[in-house]
C-alpha cells in the first residue's frame, strides 16, 4: 500500500498565452503551482469545476500540454522536459482514458487495429498482436468476437472498455482517467468503475482519476485533491476530505451533491456566484467572492496549503490549522511514506497574487 | 466571366481559427445513442444510387463521357480535322445537320459531331489532370500547414492567400499569352489556380482532426507523427478530397472552355468545346447549332460532375461523417 | 477587437506585398526584352539599349524591385508600352466605372435571385418549389457564362430585340441588364443552394426548437431566428464576389463589348503590354485582398460569437 | 390538468427507429412536481416532446393522445399550437449553450414572447423582461437585455432560458435535463431557482433527468422509464424507500453514496440498455434482470398499482404473476392469468396517479412483504 510515490508532481505550472493586441500576449495560468503524489497501486481523485484546470493537469501529465514550470517525477525520473525519443519512451509509462467514448477511438480503425497500435508501439510483432488483443479484451470483460468491429458498431460502454484495453496495451504504470465515465449511462458507469478497480487490483496501476462527480471519486480514490482556478484548495485522504471537509469550497461541493434521498432540497448550504474566469482571477483567495466565511485578509493574501485540524491540507485563512501538538507524521494523507507537506508550500504559491 | 464555381465552395477553414477550444469548457453532455451497424460502403453506394435516380443518371453520364473520351477515335464518324468539300454549302455556309453530318458542319466544313467527341477528350483530360495536380499540391500544403501549425502554417497560408487573391483567369491568360497556348500550359495554370481552395479545405479539416481525442490518444500512446498522419489523418481526408475533386473537375472544364473561348486555350486546330463556341459565335444567326451543340454538351458535362459531387457529398459526408461518428 | 484588427491589417499588408512581388516577378521573368517591345521590332540595338537604360532595366533586380515598389507607393503603375505615353493608372481609372457598375449589378442579381429562392426552397423541403429551384440552381451553375451570354444575346437581343446587342449607349442601364444578369446568375445559383442548406441546418438547431417551444409562430422563427444565420455566409460570399468582379470580368465584358478593366487587360495581353498587364492584375488582386479584409471585419460585426473570440 | 394517455411514439423502421415511447400514460396535477428518470434512449425526452407536439421528423405519435385541460392537443388543426405552447405549457431543454439563439439579443428573445402571447407593447415587455431577469438572479438585467448570449456563462444562459420559459406563467413547465451540462454548484443554484419560480407561480413541473439524485430531491412523485415504458411510478418517498422494480433498485445501488460505508464494488447492471426502438416481446429489462422468470420473456408486464402501497391487506390480489390486462392483451397472451382490473388500471385520475406502481412480473410478488 505504501512505498515510494510513483508520481511526484511539484509546483506544476501550465500557462497559456492568449494573443492580445498586435504583438502582445496575456498569460492564463491554467495550472498555477500544483503539487501532489500518487503512490504505486493507489488512486488520486481530482475534482473541480469547469475551468479549474483539472483537465490541464491531466493533459500535462501525459504531455499533451507542455508544463511551463515545476517538476513531474515518474518512478524517480524527471519527465517534464523530455523530448523526442525519450518522450516517446516515457509515454508508455503514463496512459490516458478520455471522456468522450465517441471521439477517443478512430472511427476508421477496427478494435484490433486500435489496440494493435499500442502493441506495435511496444514493439510487438504483427503476428502476435491478435492473440494479445484478445487477451486484453478479456481483461476488460469484452467478448473477443469484437476484434473486427469498428467503433460505430459498439455501444458507449464497450468503446470505453476498448479505450481502457488500448491504454493497457503498453503496460503503463499510471493511467489518467479524465472524466472517463462522465458520458456513460448510470448502469454502465458502475460496470466501468468496477472494472477499473479490478484492473488496479490485478496490475497494480495507479490512477489519477478526474471527475466532477464527488460520489464517484469517493468510491474510486484513496486520496482526493480539490482544484479551484488553477490551484489545489484541499488535499488529503478520501475520508478526511469528504468526511470533514475544511475548505469552504469543498464543503459547498459536498453539500451540492444530489443524493438519492427523498429529503427535499431545503437546509443545504449553497454557493452563490460562478467560478471566476481563469484568465482574470480575483486577487487574494480566488474563492473569496463566493465564500460565506471570507474575512478581510482573504481579499488580499492568497492562502497556501496548510495542514488543518482534520489532518488534510487546505488553502484557507479561516479553516483552523492543525494543533501543533499532533504529530504531522501521523496525519499525512494516505501515504505516510510520501510526505507531500514540504513539496506543497512552494514559494510561488505563497506569494500575494497581483 | 462570372465568379468561378470554386469560389463558392463551402470552406471549413472559414471558421475563425483563433477560437479558443478549452477542453474543460466543453460541457459534459449526455452521449447520444450508438449508431446502429452500418452496411459497407459498397452496399451503401448501390443502395443510394438505386434510391436516387438523378445521381444514377449523373454517374452514368460521367461514365459515358469517360468512354467517349477514351474511345474518341473509334467512336467519331470522321476525322475531326478534315475539311470536307461537301461540308460547305454553295454559298460557303456551314451545312445544316443531316444524315451525313449528324450535327452539321462548322465554317471550315468539318464534322461538328466528330469535333464534339474529340472535344470531350480535351475537356475531360484537362479537367481530370488539372484537378489531380491541384489536389496533390493542395493536400500537401494544406496538410502540412494544418498539422505543423505555428510559423510554417502562417507562411503557407499567406502564400495561399496571395495566390488566392490573384485574378486567376487574367493571370492564366497573361501567362499563356506569353508562354504560348498549349494543352500542358492550360492544365498547369488551372492547377495553379485551383490548389489554393483544396489547401484551405484540407488545412481546416486537419486542424479539427488534430484536436480529436483519437489523435491525441495516438500521440500519448507514443505513435510517431508520420504514422499519425498516415493512419489517423489521411484516411479522414479521403471523402473531402473525392468530393472536392469531383467538383473541381467541373470547375476546371469550365475554365478550360473559357480560355479556349478567348482563343488562348487548347490550340487550333484541335477541337475544344469552348473554342467551337467562340468560332460559332459569328454564325449564330445562320448556324445556331454551332453554338448550341457544344454549349449543351458543356452544360451536361459540368452538371453531371456537379450532381455526382453532390451525391458523393451525401454519401461520404466530407464535413460531418468523417468528423462524426 | 482592436488587437485582432491590427493583426488582420498586418496580415493584409503582408498579402498585398506578396501580390506586388508576384506581379513584379511576373513582369520581369517574361521571355524577351521589354525594351525591345517598347522600341518596336525595327529599332536598332542602340535604341533598345537606351530605352532599357531609361526603364532602369540595366540595374540589378533588387534595385528595380525597390524603385518599382517606390513608384507603386505613389500610385504610379507605369506607362503603357502599347498606348504610347498614356499612364496605366489613368487607363484603368477610365475603364473602372464600367467594371464597378457591372460588379454591383452582378451582385444585386445574385442577392435578388439567390436569397428568396433559397428561402422558398428551405421553407418546404422536397416540395415542387424546392425541386424546381434546386434543378434551376444546378443548371445555372453549370452553364458556361460566355455561352449563356451569347444565348441571351441571340434570343432576347437578336430574335426578340428586347435588349441592345452590345457595347454601350444611353441609357447605360439598358445596356447593363443582360451582362449583369449573366454575371450574377451563376452566383445566384450558389446563393440559393447555400441559403437552402444553411436554413435547413439552422431549422434543426436547439435554439430553433426552443423558439418553437416558446410558441412563436413559424413566420417569426423563419424570419427573425433563422434568416440571420444565413446572413453570415452570404456576407462572406458577397464580399468575395464583389472583390472578384471588381478586378474586371473579362469574359462578360468581351461577350457584351463593354470597355471595362477586363477588356483593358485582355487587349494588353494581346499586345504584350507588360505595365498594363501587371497594373490590371495588381488592381484586381488588391480589390480581392481588401474585400476579404472587409468581409472579415463585417463578419466580426455581424456575429457576436466571432466578436468575442477576436479580442 | 395534463394527461398523457397510452402514448406511443414511433420512428419509421428504415431510419433505425421503432417505438421509442410505448404506451405511456400519466397525469400531471396543478402545482405538482413530478420527475421522469431514465437512461439515454429510454424515451424520456421523446415523451416530453410528444407533450409539446414537437417530435422530430420522421417520428410521429403512433397512438394515444395528450390532453390539456380536457382538450386533446393537436386534434383540431384550427387551434394553433402557439395558443398553448409557451403559455400554458412551456419547456426548457438540456443544452443552455445552444438553446438561446446566438445571433439574437437576449432582450429580443425575451420580449418577443411577451409581446406575442401577452400583447404587451415594447416598453412594457422590456420592463417585464428586466423584472424577470432580476428574479432569476442575473446581475445588471438592463445591460444583459442588450447583449448576445455568447457573453454569458452556461449557468447564466440557463437562468435566462428559465426566465423565458416562465415569463407567461405556464401551468406546466417541462424541464428536460436542465442542469446536466452545468457544474455541480451551479446545478444546485438552477434547481433552487426552478423550485422558487414555479412555486411562486403555482406551476407544475415535469423534471426529466438521468440522475435519480436530482429528481428525488426535487419531486413529489417519480416515474422511472426503461425501454420506452414507464416501469415504476409513485410518490418519491415510497420509490426511494422501497423500490419495486429491479431496474429501479439496481439504478439506486449503482450510484456510489457520499455517506456511509463504501462498498468494495458497486452493484452494477450487466449488459447495456436496449439500443432504442427495437424491442423483443416480453419485458425490455429481462435480458439484464437478476430475477427474471420464464414469463418475462414472453409477456410485457403492465404497470400495476402495488396494492401494498395503498392497501396492504389486498396485496396478494395485485401481485399475481402476469396480472396484466393491457400488456397481456397487446401481446396476444391474455391467458397468462386473471387480470385484476381495479389494480391494473393505472389510470389518469388524481387518486390512482399518486399510488406506487411497477411493471414487473416478479417484484409484484416478492418485494412487498419486505417493503411493508
Amino acid at each position: 500500500m505504501t512505498g515510494e510515490p510513483i508520481v511526484d508532481v511539484t509546483d506544476l505550472q501550465v500557462h497559456f498565452r492568449v494573443r492580445r493586441g498586435l504583438v502582445g500576449y496575456q498569460t492564463v495560468r491554467a495550472v498555477d503551482g500544483v503539487s501532489f503524489t500518487i503512490a504505486a497501486g493507489q488512486t488520486l481523485g481530482l475534482a473541480g469545476e469547469s475551468g479549474s484546470g483539472k483537465s490541464t493537469v491531466a493533459r500535462s501529465l501525459v504531455r499533451i500540454n507542455q508544463p511551463t514550470g515545476g517538476s513531474i517525477r515518474v518512478g524517480g525520473t524527471e519527465t517534464a522536459r523530455l523530448r523526442g525519443q525519450d518522450l516517446r519512451a516515457y509515454r508508455r509509462r503514463m496512459q490516458m482514458v478520455y471522456q468522450d467514448p465517441y471521439d477517443s477511438l478512430d472511427p476508421r480503425m477496427s478494435v484490433l487495429e486500435a489496440i494493435g497500435e499500442g502493441l506495435a508501439v511496444r514493439g510487438m510483432a504483427r503476428a502476435q498482436r491478435r492473440a494479445a488483443t484478445e487477451d486484453l479484451l478479456r481483461r476488460v470483460n469484452l467478448p473477443v468476437s469484437l476484434t473486427s468491429r469498428y467503433p460505430g458498431q459498439l455501444s458507449g460502454g464497450q468503446r470505453q472498455r476498448v479505450s481502457i484495453a488500448r491504454a493497457l496495451a503498453v503496460s503503463p504504470e499510471v493511467i489518467v482517467c479524465d472524466e472517463a465515465v462522465a458520458a456513460l449511462d448510470v448502469s454502465i458507469r458502475a460496470q466501468v468503475l468496477n472494472l477499473l478497480k479490478d484492473i488496479q487490483a490485478d496490475a497494480g496501476v495507479s490512477y489519477l482519476f478526474i471527475s466532477h462527480d464527488l460520489s464517484t471519486l469517493r468510491f474510486m480514490a484513496d486520496q482526493v485533491a480539490i482544484m479551484y482556478v488553477g490551484r489545489l484548495v484541499e488535499y488529503g485522504t478520501s475520508s478526511q476530505v469528504f468526511g470533514q471537509p475544511q475548505h469552504p469550497y469543498t464543503k459547498a461541493l459536498v453539500a451540492a451533491v444530489p443524493e438519492i434521498t427523498a429529503t427535499g432540497r431545503t437546509g443545504r448550504t449553497r454557493l452563490t456566484g460562478e467560478p471566476p474566469n481563469p484568465a482574470d482571477p480575483p486577487p487574494g483567495c480566488p474563492f473569496h467572492p463566493r465564500c460565506a466565511v471570507a474575512i478581510d485578509i482573504c481579499k488580499t493574501l492568497r492562502p497556501t496549503l496548510r495542514r488543518k485540524v482534520g489532518g488534510q491540507f487546505a488553502a484557507c485563512h479561516v479553516a483552523p490549522d492543525e494543533a501543533p501538538a499532533v504529530s504531522s507524521q501521523g496525519a499525512t494523507p494516505g501515504t505516510p511514506g510520501a510526505e507531500p507537506g514540504p513539496a506543497i508550500g512552494t514559494p510561488s504559491s505563497s506569494e500575494v497574487s497581483a | 466571366m462570372t465568379a468561378p464555381l470554386d469560389q463558392h465552395l463551402p470552406d471549413p477553414a472559414a471558421v475563425p481559427s483563433e477560437a479558443v477550444s478549452d477542453p474543460e469548457l466543453i460541457a459534459a453532455g449526455l452521449a447520444a445513442e450508438p449508431t446502429l451497424t452500418q452496411p459497407g460502403l459498397g452496399r451503401r453506394t448501390l443502395e443510394s444510387l438505386r434510391r436516387d435516380p438523378v445521381a444514377l443518371i449523373s454517374v452514368l453520364v460521367v461514365v459515358c463521357l469517360a468512354i467517349v473520351a477514351i474511345f474518341a477515335p473509334e467512336l467519331a464518324p470522321y476525322n475531326p480535322l478534315h475539311a470536307f468539300p461537301n461540308g460547305l454549302a454553295a454559298d460557303g455556309a456551314p451545312v445544316h445537320p443531316d444524315s451525313t453530318f449528324l450535327l452539321g458542319t462548322d465554317p471550315n466544313g468539318r464534322d461538328v459531331l466528330s469535333r464534339m467527341i474529340f472535344g470531350a477528350r480535351v475537356s475531360l483530360l484537362v479537367g481530370v489532370v488539372a484537378t489531380g495536380l491541384a489536389s496533390i499540391i493542395g493536400i500537401i500544403i494544406g496538410g502540412i500547414a494544418g498539422y505543423a501549425g505555428g510559423v510554417t502554417e502562417s507562411i503557407l497560408m499567406r502564400l495561399t492567400d496571395v495566390v488566392l487573391s490573384f485574378p486567376i483567369l487574367l493571370f492564366c491568360i497573361a501567362l499563356i499569352a506569353i508562354t504560348g497556348p498549349n494543352t500542358r500550359n492550360v492544365v498547369l495554370v488551372i492547377a495553379f489556380g485551383y490548389w489554393t481552395y483544396l489547401a484551405r479545405i484540407v488545412r481546416g479539416l486537419v486542424l479539427s482532426l488534430k484536436e480529436r481525442e483519437f489523435v491525441t490518444a495516438a500521440r500519448t500512446l507514443g505513435v510517431s507523427h508520420a504514422k499519425i498522419l498516415r493512419r489517423h489523418i489521411l484516411p479522414h481526408l479521403v471523402p473531402a478530397i473525392i468530393v472536392y475533386s469531383t467538383l473541381g473537375v467541373a470547375t476546371s472544364i469550365l475554365i478550360e472552355a473559357s480560355l479556349s473561348y478567348l482563343g488562348i486555350g487548347v490550340p487550333i486546330p484541335q477541337a475544344s468545346w469552348g473554342q467551337m463556341i467562340s468560332q460559332g459565335q459569328e454564325y449564330f444567326q445562320t448556324a445556331p447549332w454551332l453554338l448550341i451543340a457544344p454549349g449543351v454538351a458543356l452544360i451536361i458535362t459540368v452538371l453531371a460532375f456537379n450532381l455526382a459531387g453532390d451525391w458523393l457529398t451525401d454519401l461520404l459526408d466530407p464535413a460531418t461523417a468523417e468528423i462524426g461518428r | 477587437m482592436t488587437g485582432w484588427l491590427a493583426r488582420r491589417l498586418a496580415q493584409m499588408i503582408i498579402v498585398v506585398f506578396g501580390v506586388v512581388t508576384l506581379a513584379f516577378l511576373f513582369a520581369y521573368i517574361v521571355p524577351g526584352n521589354p525594351a525591345r517591345l517598347v522600341a518596336g521590332p525595327n529599332a536598332s540595338p542602340e535604341a533598345v539599349a537606351s530605352i532599357a537604360r531609361q526603364l532602369g532595366l540595366d540595374r540589378p533586380l533588387w534595385s528595380q524591385y525597390v524603385s518599382y515598389v517606390g513608384r507603386l507607393a505613389h500610385g504610379n503603375l507605369g506607362v503603357s508600352f502599347a498606348l504610347q505615353g498614356r499612364s496605366v493608372s489613368g487607363e484603368i481609372w477610365h475603364a473602372l466605372p464600367y467594371t464597378v457598375l457591372l460588379a454591383i449589378g452582378g451582385v444585386i442579381w445574385e442577392i435578388a435571385l439567390g436569397i428568396p429562392i433559397g428561402i422558398a426552397a428551405a421553407y418546404r423541403p422536397r416540395s415542387i418549389m424546392d425541386r424546381f429551384s434546386t434543378l434551376g440552381a444546378l443548371v445555372g451553375l453549370s452553364a458556361p457564362p460566355f455561352w449563356l451570354g451569347l444565348m441571351l444575346l441571340y434570343y432576347l437581343g437578336y430574335k426578340l430585340t428586347l435588349f441592345p446587342l452590345s457595347g454601350t449607349g444611353h441609357p447605360l442601364i439598358w445596356y447593363l441588364i443582360l451582362p449583369t444578369f449573366t454575371l450574377g446568375v451563376g452566383g445566384a445559383a450558389w446563393y440559393s443552394r447555400m441559403v437552402r442548406t444553411t436554413m435547413l441546418e439552422v431549422l434543426r438547431s436547439p435554439y430553433i426548437e426552443f423558439a418553437r417551444l416558446k410558441g412563436m409562430p413559424e413566420r417569426t422563427i423563419l424570419l427573425r431566428h433563422a434568416l440571420r444565420h444565413v446572413l453570415t455566409p452570404v456576407i462572406t460570399m458577397l464580399g468575395m464576389d464583389l472583390g472578384y468582379f471588381l478586378g474586371g470580368v473579362l469574359i462578360i465584358e468581351s461577350v457584351f463589348g463593354l470597355p471595362g478593366v477586363g477588356q483593358l487587360a485582355y487587349s494588353a495581353i494581346d499586345t504584350l503590354d507588360i505595365p498594363m498587364i501587371t497594373g490590371t492584375v495588381l488592381v484586381a488582386a488588391v480589390f480581392m485582398v481588401v474585400m476579404s479584409f472587409v468581409v472579415d471585419v463585417a463578419y466580426t460585426l455581424v456575429d457576436p460569437r466571432v466578436r468575442l473570440s477576436r479580442r | 390538468m395534463v394527461a398523457v394517455e397510452h402514448l406511443t411514439v414511433a420512428f419509421p423502421a428504415r431510419t433505425g427507429g421503432g417505438e421509442v415511447v410505448r404506451d405511456v400514460s400519466f397525469a400531471v396535477n396543478p402545482g405538482e412536481r413530478i420527475g421522469l428518470v431514465g437512461e439515454s434512449g429510454s424515451g424520456k425526452s421523446m415523451t416530453a416532446r410528444a407533450i409539446m407536439q414537437l417530435i422530430p421528423k420522421p417520428g410521429r405519435v403512433a397512438s394515444g393522445r395528450v390532453m390539456l385541460l380536457g382538450t386533446e392537443l393537436g386534434a383540431d388543426p384550427k387551434v394553433a399550437a402557439s395558443s398553448w405552447r409557451g403559455t400554458t405549457l412551456s419547456m426548457i431543454t438540456q443544452d443552455p449553450l445552444s438553446s438561446l439563439n446566438p445571433l439574437v439579443r437576449i432582450g429580443t428573445q425575451m420580449t418577443e414572447m411577451l409581446r406575442f402571447h401577452r400583447g404587451l407593447g415594447r416598453a412594457a415587455a422590456t420592463a417585464r423582461a428586466r423584472e424577470l431577469l432580476a428574479s432569476v438572479g442575473i446581475p445588471d438585467p438592463a445591460r444583459t437585455l442588450s447583449q448576445f448570449p455568447a457573453v454569458l456563462s452556461g449557468g447564466m444562459r440557463q437562468r435566462v432560458a428559465l426566465a423565458i420559459a416562465v415569463s407567461c406563467e405556464p401551468r406546466l413547465l417541462i424541464a428536460d435535463e436542465p442542469t446536466t451540462a452545468l457544474d455541480v454548484t451551479i446545478q444546485a443554484q438552477v434547481l433552487d431557482l426552478l423550485e422558487r419560480l414555479t412555486a411562486e407561480q403555482g406551476s407544475a413541473v415535469l423534471l426529466i433527468s438521468h440522475d435519480l439524485g436530482v429528481v428525488a430531491s426535487f419531486c413529489d412523485r417519480l416515474m422511472v422509464m426503461y425501454g420506452g415504458r414507464i416501469v415504476e411510478s409513485g410518490p418519491t418517498a415510497q420509490i426511494i424507500g422501497a423500490p419495486a422494480h429491479p431496474y429501479t433498485r439496481a439504478l439506486m445501488a449503482s450510484v456510489p453514496s457520499m455517506t456511509g460505508d463504501l462498498p468494495d464494488r458497486l452493484a452494477s447492471i450487466p449488459g447495456s440498455p436496449p439500443a432504442g426502438g427495437v424491442w423483443s416481446t416480453g419485458c425490455a429489462f429481462m435480458p439484464r434482470c437478476p430475477i427474471a422468470r420464464a414469463v418475462c420473456a414472453t409477456v410485457d408486464p403492465a404497470l400495476l398499482t402495488l396494492s401494498g402501497a395503498a392497501e396492504p391487506a389486498a396485496g396478494d390480489g395485485a401481485a399475481s404473476q402476469g396480472a396484466a390486462d393491457q400488456g397481456a392483451a397487446d401481446q396476444g397472451a391474455a391467458d397468462q392469468g386473471a387480470a385484476d382490473q381495479g389494480a391494473a388500471d393505472q389510470g389518469t385520475g388524481t387518486d390512482e396517479a399518486v399510488q406506487h406502481a411497477a411493471a414487473c412480473h416478479a417484484s409484484q410478488n416478492e418485494s412487498w412483504g419486505r417493503a411493508a
